[in-house]
């Protein structure tokens, strides 16, 4: 519990708290006047009324579409499944960029709707919301199914000997004992679209801007960051509102549920309901992720000169002028910043689960607030908080390579906390009691029965912590370290420079960028936790 | 029996090499009430998981009023199930899970209201709707578990073990009262238990399981008297048993000489003595004689133990040859432990076992 | 490893016994810098110095982060500040002043701080519309050449430019266009563009790689505009790599509609190594250095002795005449421009 | 009884207003087996989470050997306890469940191994170690929950309905065996069950609860020969009760006058016959001369159910006045349900219960 709150103030805290205080105490004196020329602005209530409605749309058509697909990955056994649990989660790694360059391909003029069905999305809000769907898919997927495969399947037979059908054995049992977990998903889909920004900026153009856009464009091009810093507190605003709702939405629903080992809940689909059911989810797979995905791999072997591994081979040599590394040397960068984010957020996010559930209160209530802050921040502000506060003692990481794993990890601590605590909250607490009064103290507690069911859970969360911070773009540009540039990094380098070479190899590494991301994912879910087998 | 509301024929139920149900036929007539007895993980619990559906027979048929159920999902079959760990969904309350039937057959809400009340009102918790079910004592959550699967009124209903954790007085108040409503309803009640005297008070009929297999249906009393064999028998508390040849009206064992029922069969035979068929006289010739002993047909034997069940004292005896001796007497007549006893046998109490 | 010397490196220039200890001197810029290996190595074997590069964000993005830590710099020198930006940078007393050494060989239109020299001019880009040779060919069309064309009917639909609230190309055509139509005139020039069709993307990779039916990238997205603000260096970036050479590039460049951007380099004030700040400055301006640049960050260099690569020379435009205005104008101006232009383009 | 292991002073748990447990006193002397018995909802489960400090006291306190043990955690209390619903743990195996305990304790892994396959031996599912918990029936979750719950080897041990899914034979048999490894560790035992006859059979004193209050305390004996009160004896199954004034050796009821055993107190009562002491005669004079009947003893009554039980049969009689009376008969001597029959007491049956 100190842990993490420590880790919270000092790398969250501190340095959005400087940030805006610098922006706010502007010629010796506060600026709160400030605060209202900025919310008078109808321009920026225009925004935040945009940002705030896309990103409700993008989390009720994500939890549409990947709600069936949590259920397929979780329960149903099929060839594949595990490399489909890795690879919808490939896009969460993507620089926003890069994927939103694929969909405008897709949604655009000539792009696949446009042959199809004759329609352009390209200039429409469904562009920005499908792309919304392709990155949050598998936080659906994942937060969720990683309670659904848990759940004893006896519930629902239950309903059934009540006269309930299958669906409605569905939503009146299974949903309500998913809810919280369910309510966690749309919580963290909700903030990262709310604080969406590559795909805004790409596929929204000038005419849709959302908040974090507006932050962006205060904080690194226009400088004002008075302004910034008003528009990060209606942002936190606006963030600690959502939290709330889902504090709120959540407490009542949280109960011990019967959990079982997730081995023996999936089954062979059965029935040609369940068999339609995994064809449409894998459709919807394999337009709104795979399609994209595919079309950036396929542009990172089609060379001027043909289909070919030029672009690759090319990411191989140093004198490409980008940097001073060979681009795919940014591979082992990134996956060594990540390992590191994800053991820090792991720490961090299982500690401050792990206090969470234990006990209750207002205080923590705030405690768990706080830990979802980061995901509602805009990286910028983050990036540069990091800049300005900690450049001296006691907190002098200037030159330390660990301020990028640092900021990547504030991301993904908050996801292993959203992941983690509605299984940790449906542990039944007499199981945890059975083992106390068989000798085991409050932490072999922890580690001989949480741990075992949490198990799961961790391994998703820390695929996620994984992903986002090999993904991690926005706050790492601006504190990465000489010579160590990250993947996405180098592939944002290449991007903004002109010529068939620097793009393919920006495709190229984006590919490899997907690969590296799915191949982690795979090990990571075939890590067994000791415990779990041992006698 | 062409009426039967239920039929299964060769049901077959494996688990990886083991069938947990090996070939079973039965039938269930409409509003009969049997009770499935066995020993645990004979597979009582699958019967009634294969018959509503919830699992998949590897072979053989449910029928239900004639209709083979292949296919069928559980929530059109018309069954109801009440299991054996409850289930009772942590969510809902009391009121929640227990009206949950009769919402999902879109029973009107006040209908619905009064059903549940009523239930409650059976099960001895009124006015509980409003409670959390994790808040209710093991009993409890039983109780609530029998409402809610009584709610629906299912054609048929399974019960598994209904009763199991509730204290004798509410258990017969409850099987008294729950005949009378499937009586009223015409319910057709398919019920598991492990308690004898609750299958005897409850059931029509009985069926008694062993490793998936059905060893013996019939009456309770055809049951109690006439164990099927020797597997019956021990399961039903008799382990009063030894080799004999009958002859005539008498059995040769290594107890002695017993008189047998008219009409059993000659020849040898196991040998079954209920333990009300084991009298006790207070203390016989102090050991002078055994061979007249035997002739007078007593046997004598040692009290090695002594256990009261409320009501009657089971007592354990050890003959002077031959397997043990379960006896049981009125609390009066009950010797001590270390006492030496005579015994003779009551023909009534004598069963002839198919060898 | 060297950060250790908080109490003793309490500033100025003669910090250089703990800064001399590491013999590092630390270059901090933009996403977009980039030099050689053998250059950077030629450095260190001429002055001892290995240059550390710490880079961070686009140059808007770099300016500010250097402003927000000017008491506490990250580096000795600083590289990447325009002069759309140059007067903030100055304003904020980023820079000591230091005259280099080869200053005599840089033209004198490009040092706009010569009174002061805070900041020594590194190289220069000039900011032009670019055309998609193909289109033009096929269309049987000329391509425009000037501001003027681009308002034509003939070129209706045609240009895609970026935001310039967000992209620095985007405010150089802008002020290109102020600076050819004046204070009172662009407005309306704008006015003309927009009824003409004119396309605003967010961010120059956008125009370039997505919208741009003249590069290969915009050619996989299937762009669809033939016309885009990008850089006179753009042509040959478009060829390397590619085999066999073409005869010429598939992007040419209207030369009438250029801005330039100088990019400036300064000693940051409260640098711990100052006397290799000061030898990097004048290796920046070394001819190694400098021919160095073109292919590494497609500029051209300040230095009138430095010989161009054949690629530039062969696929390269050639800009007489671009558009100028003082880092001053900008200053005083740029904020309100920006903001008309929001009213006129965006609305 | 200073050298109780467990002592329990004023015990109180609430919740919310109820209390579960509402000032309770108790001790359990080591090596004692000690059954607690009650209605559902009485507090029995209560009464084994305070004591094993699953849940803290409102008031009271727990000493165990005599010390305090407020603010001592579970694992520390040195207390095992076997769950009403078992817990077992889902991610674990049988052997993984079983060996938690030792594990916890550092028992050696050999030895560890041993002990986990001893106990599925003694619990009857011998090489059950590698199989899911969530594969076995209901009743072999019990056993393994009773398994893992042994397996420590606590000084003081609690189990909360241990067999109450097990049949009859295996019950019994289990008792015994439970016995005998009680007395062989020494280990002090405090068992909840709802069943008299595996409470008389487990334990040396039994414990009867009502609302969280302990109704009676006594050997098994003790308790069903003299109830404390109505409660207890209704809770025993004891149904035929009726208003009563003693006067010398008989007492005055609506039933007519009935002998009760010397020493009875005299003054208005409570009467209760057990139904052993109902002596049923075959059919008594037709009904001609009523007063001369009751003057006789002998009460006129119609069958109105029977139940066979097993062993006996329990007739249900509504007697000529008073009310309804229970009566116990063995099978071959049961009236037929609209019989009439003539009942006489057996004064040994006869009990005064405080009023
Ligand atoms: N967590 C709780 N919150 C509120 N009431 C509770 C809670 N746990 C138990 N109770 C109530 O306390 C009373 C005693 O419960 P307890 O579990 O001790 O009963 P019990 O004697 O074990 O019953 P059973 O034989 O049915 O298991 C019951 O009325 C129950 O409803
Ligand atoms: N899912 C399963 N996988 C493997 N074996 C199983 C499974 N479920 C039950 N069994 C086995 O099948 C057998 C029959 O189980 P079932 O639950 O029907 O027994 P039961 O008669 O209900 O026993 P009890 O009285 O103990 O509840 C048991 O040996 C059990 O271990
Ligand atoms: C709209 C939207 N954009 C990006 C991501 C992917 N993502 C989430 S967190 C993270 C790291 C940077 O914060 C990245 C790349 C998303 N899920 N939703
Ligand atoms: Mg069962
Ligand atoms: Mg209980």
């Amino acid at each position: 519990m100190a842990l993490p709150l420590l880790f919270f103030a000092a790398f969250f805290g501190y340095p959005v708290a400087a940030i805006v205080g610098r922006g706010l105490h502007q010629g010796g004196r506060w600026q709160f006047g400030r605060v209202g020329d900025v919310l008078g602005d109808p321009a920026v209530r225009h925004v935040l009324w945009f940002t705030c409605w896309q990103a409700a749309a993008s989390t009720a058509l994500t939890l549409l579409l990947a709600l069936p697909g949590a259920y397929v990955l979780a329960r149903l056994d099929f060839p594949g499944r595990r490399l489909l649990r890795a690879v919808v989660t490939v896009p969460f790694v993507l620089p926003t960029v890069v994927a939103g360059s694929a969909f405008l391909a897709l949604l655009g003029r000539d792009g696949f709707t446009d042959s199809l069905l004759g329609v352009r999305l390209d200039t429409s809000v469904w562009a920005i919301l499908i792309a919304h769907v392709f990155f949050n898919y598998a936080v659906v997927v994942r937060t969720v199914g990683g309670l659904w495969a848990q759940l004893d399947p006896a519930q629902e037979e239950a309903a059934r000997m009540l006269g309930a059908g299958r669906l409605a054995a569905w939503r009146r049992v299974t949903l309500p004992a998913l809810l919280p977990s369910v309510a966690a998903a749309a919580l963290m889909v909700f903030l990262f679209t709310f604080t969406s920004f590559g795909v805004i900026q790409i596929l929204g153009g000038p005419t849709y801007s959302t908040l974090e856009v507006e932050i962006y464009r205060q904080t690194a091009e226009v400088f004002d960051l008075p302004t910034a810093a008003v528009l990060t507190l209606v942002q936190f605003a606006a963030v600690l509102a959502i939290l709330a709702l889902h504090g709120w939405t959540v407490r009542r629903r949280e109960s011990a549920l019967r959990l079982v080992d997730p081995a023996r809940t999936a089954h062979r689909p059965g029935g040609p309901g369940e068999r339609a059911l995994l064809g449409a989810v894998l459709a919807v797979v394999a337009l709104v992720v795979l399609l994209p995905l595919g079309v950036l791999v396929a542009r990172s072997f089609d060379t001027p000169n043909g289909y070919g591994l030029a672009f690759y081979r090319a990411l191989g040599s140093t004198d490409g002028g980008t940097f001073s590394v060979a681009p795919w040397q940014t591979v082992g960068n990134s996956l060594r910043f990540a390992a590191v984010a994800t053991v820090i957020a792991l720490v961090v996010g299982g500690l401050a689960a792990a206090a969470l559930v234990r006990r209750s209160g207002r205080l923590l209530r705030g405690f768990d607030a706080l830990l979802m802050l980061p995901l509602g921040t805009s990286a910028v502000t983050i990036g540069f908080g990091f800049l300005i506060a900690l450049d001296k003692p006691p907190l002098d990481l200037r030159d330390s390579w660990l301020l990028v794993p640092l900021a990547q990890a504030l991301v993904g601590a908050p996801f292993v906390v959203r992941v983690m605590l509605p299984v940790l909250r449906a542990v039944d607490d007499r199981l945890r009691e059975a083992a106390a009064v068989l000798g085991a103290s409050p932490w072999r507690v922890w580690r001989e029965v949480d741990l075992p069911m949490v198990s799961r859970a961790a391994a998703i969360a820390a695929g996620f912590a994984f992903a986002v911070s090999l993904g991690e773009f926005g706050a790492t540009v601006f504190i990465a370290r000489p010579d160590d540039p990250t993947l996405p990094v180098a592939v944002a380098r290449l991007l903004g420079r002109a010529g068939p070479m620097n793009y393919g190899q920006a495709m190229a590494l984006s590919t490899v960028l997907m690969a590296v991301c799915a191949a982690s994912l795979l090990v990571l879910e075939n890590l067994r936790t000791p415990s779990a087998g041992e006698l | 029996m062409g009426s039967a509301l239920l039929r299964l024929e060769a049901a077959t139920v494996r688990y990886g090499e083991r069938a947990a149900l090996d070939a079973v036929d039965l039938a269930v007539a409409e509003h009969e009430i049997v009770s499935v007895l066995g020993p645990s993980g004979s597979g009582k619990s699958t019967l009634l998981r294969a018959v509503a559906g919830l699992r998949p027979l590897d072979a053989g048929r449910v029928l239900l009023d004639g209709a083979d159920q292949r296919g069928v999902p559980p929530h059109r079959r018309g069954v109801g199930l009440m299991f054996q760990d409850h289930q009772l969904f942590p969510q809902r309350d009391v009121g929640g899970n227990v009206g949950f039937g009769p919402r999902m057959h879109k029973a009107p809400r006040e209908q619905r209201e009064h059903r549940v009340a009523e239930l409650l009102e059976l099960v001895g918790l009124p006015g509980a709707q409003g409670r959390a079910v994790a808040a209710l004592s093991g009993g409890e959550q039983q109780r609530v578990a029998l409402a809610r699967a009584l709610a629906p009124e299912p054609r048929l209903l399974m019960l598994d073990e209904p009763l199991g954790q509730l204290d004798r007085s509410l258990r017969e108040r409850l099987v008294v009262e729950l005949r009378q409503l499937f009586g009223r309803l015409g319910t057709t009640v398919l019920a598991v238990t492990h308690d004898q005297g609750e299958a005897f008070a409850l059931a029509d009929r009985v069926v008694v399981m062993r490793d998936g297999t059905i060893a013996q249906t019939g009456t309770p009393l055809e049951v109690w008297q006439h164990p099927a064999d020797e597997f019956v028998a021990r399961f039903l508390g008799f382990d009063s048993i030894t080799d004999a040849v009958v002859a005539g009206g008498a059995a040769t064992t290594e107890w002695g000489t017993l008189p047998v029922p008219p009409g059993t069969p000659q020849g040898p035979c196991r040998l079954l003595v209920r333990p009300t068929g084991v009298l006790l006289s207070a203390a016989p010739a102090p050991a002078p004689a055994p061979a007249s002993a035997a002739d007078e047909g007593a046997l004598r034997c040692e009290v090695v133990a002594r256990t009261f069940r409320g009501g009657h004292v089971a007592v354990t005896l050890r003959p002077e040859r031959g397997p043990r001796l379960e006896a049981e007497c009125a609390l009066r007549a009950a010797p001590r432990e270390g006492d030496t006893v005579a015994v003779t046998f009551d023909p009534q109490d004598v069963v002839a076992l198919p060898a | 490893a060297c950060g250790s010397s908080g109490s003793s490196g309490t500033d100025d220039g003669k910090a250089t016994g703990s800064g001399g200890g590491s013999k590092t001197v630390t270059l901090v810029s933009h996403d977009s810098f980039a030099a050689s290996k053998s250059v950077l190595a030629q450095f260190t074997k001429e002055t001892g110095y290995t240059v550390k590069v710490l880079r961070g964000g686009d140059a808007g993005a770099a300016v500010n982060q250097a402003i927000l830590t000017k008491d506490h710099p990250r580096g000795d020198v600083f590289f990447g500040v325009d002069n759309t930006l140059l007067s903030r940078a100055l304003d904020n007393g980023l820079f000591e002043p230091y005259t280099a050494k080869d200053l005599a060989h840089v033209p004198q239109d490009v040092q706009l701080d010569a009174g002061k020299h805070r900041v020594t001019p590194i190289d220069s880009g000039d900011v032009c519309v670019n055309y998609d040779r193909g289109y033009f060919t096929a269309h049987h069309l000329a391509p425009p050449q000037t501001f003027a064309d681009l308002v034509k009917p003939a070129y209706k639909n045609l240009l895609v430019t970026e935001n310039v609230s967000t992209s620095s190309p985007g405010l150089a055509f802008l002020l290109g266009s102020a600076a050819t139509y004046g204070d009172g005139g662009w407005q309306d020039y704008w006015k003309q563009l927009k009824s003409n069709g004119v396309e605003v993307v967010d961010s120059w990779e956008q125009a370039y790689n997505d919208r741009f039916s003249g590069s290969s990238a915009g050619k996989q997205a299937k762009g669809d505009r033939p016309l885009v603000v990008s850089y006179a260096s753009s042509p040959p970036a478009e060829v390397v790599g590619v085999t066999p050479e073409p005869a010429q590039s598939p992007v040419g460049v209207a030369t009438g509609t250029c801005f330039r951007q100088i990019e400036f380099a300064g000693l940051l004030h409260g640098a711990k190594n100052t006397a290799g700040g000061k030898a990097l400055i004048d290796f920046m301006l070394s001819r190694t250095f400098q021919q160095d640049m073109p292919l590494q960050m497609y500029v051209d260099p300040v230095r009138d002795d430095a010989v161009e690569p054949p690629v530039f020379v062969k696929y390269g435009a050639k800009v007489d005449h671009p558009a100028t205005l003082s880092p001053d104008t900008i200053a005083a101006k740029r904020d309100d421009w920006v903001g008309a232009w929001n009213g006129i383009v965006l609305k």
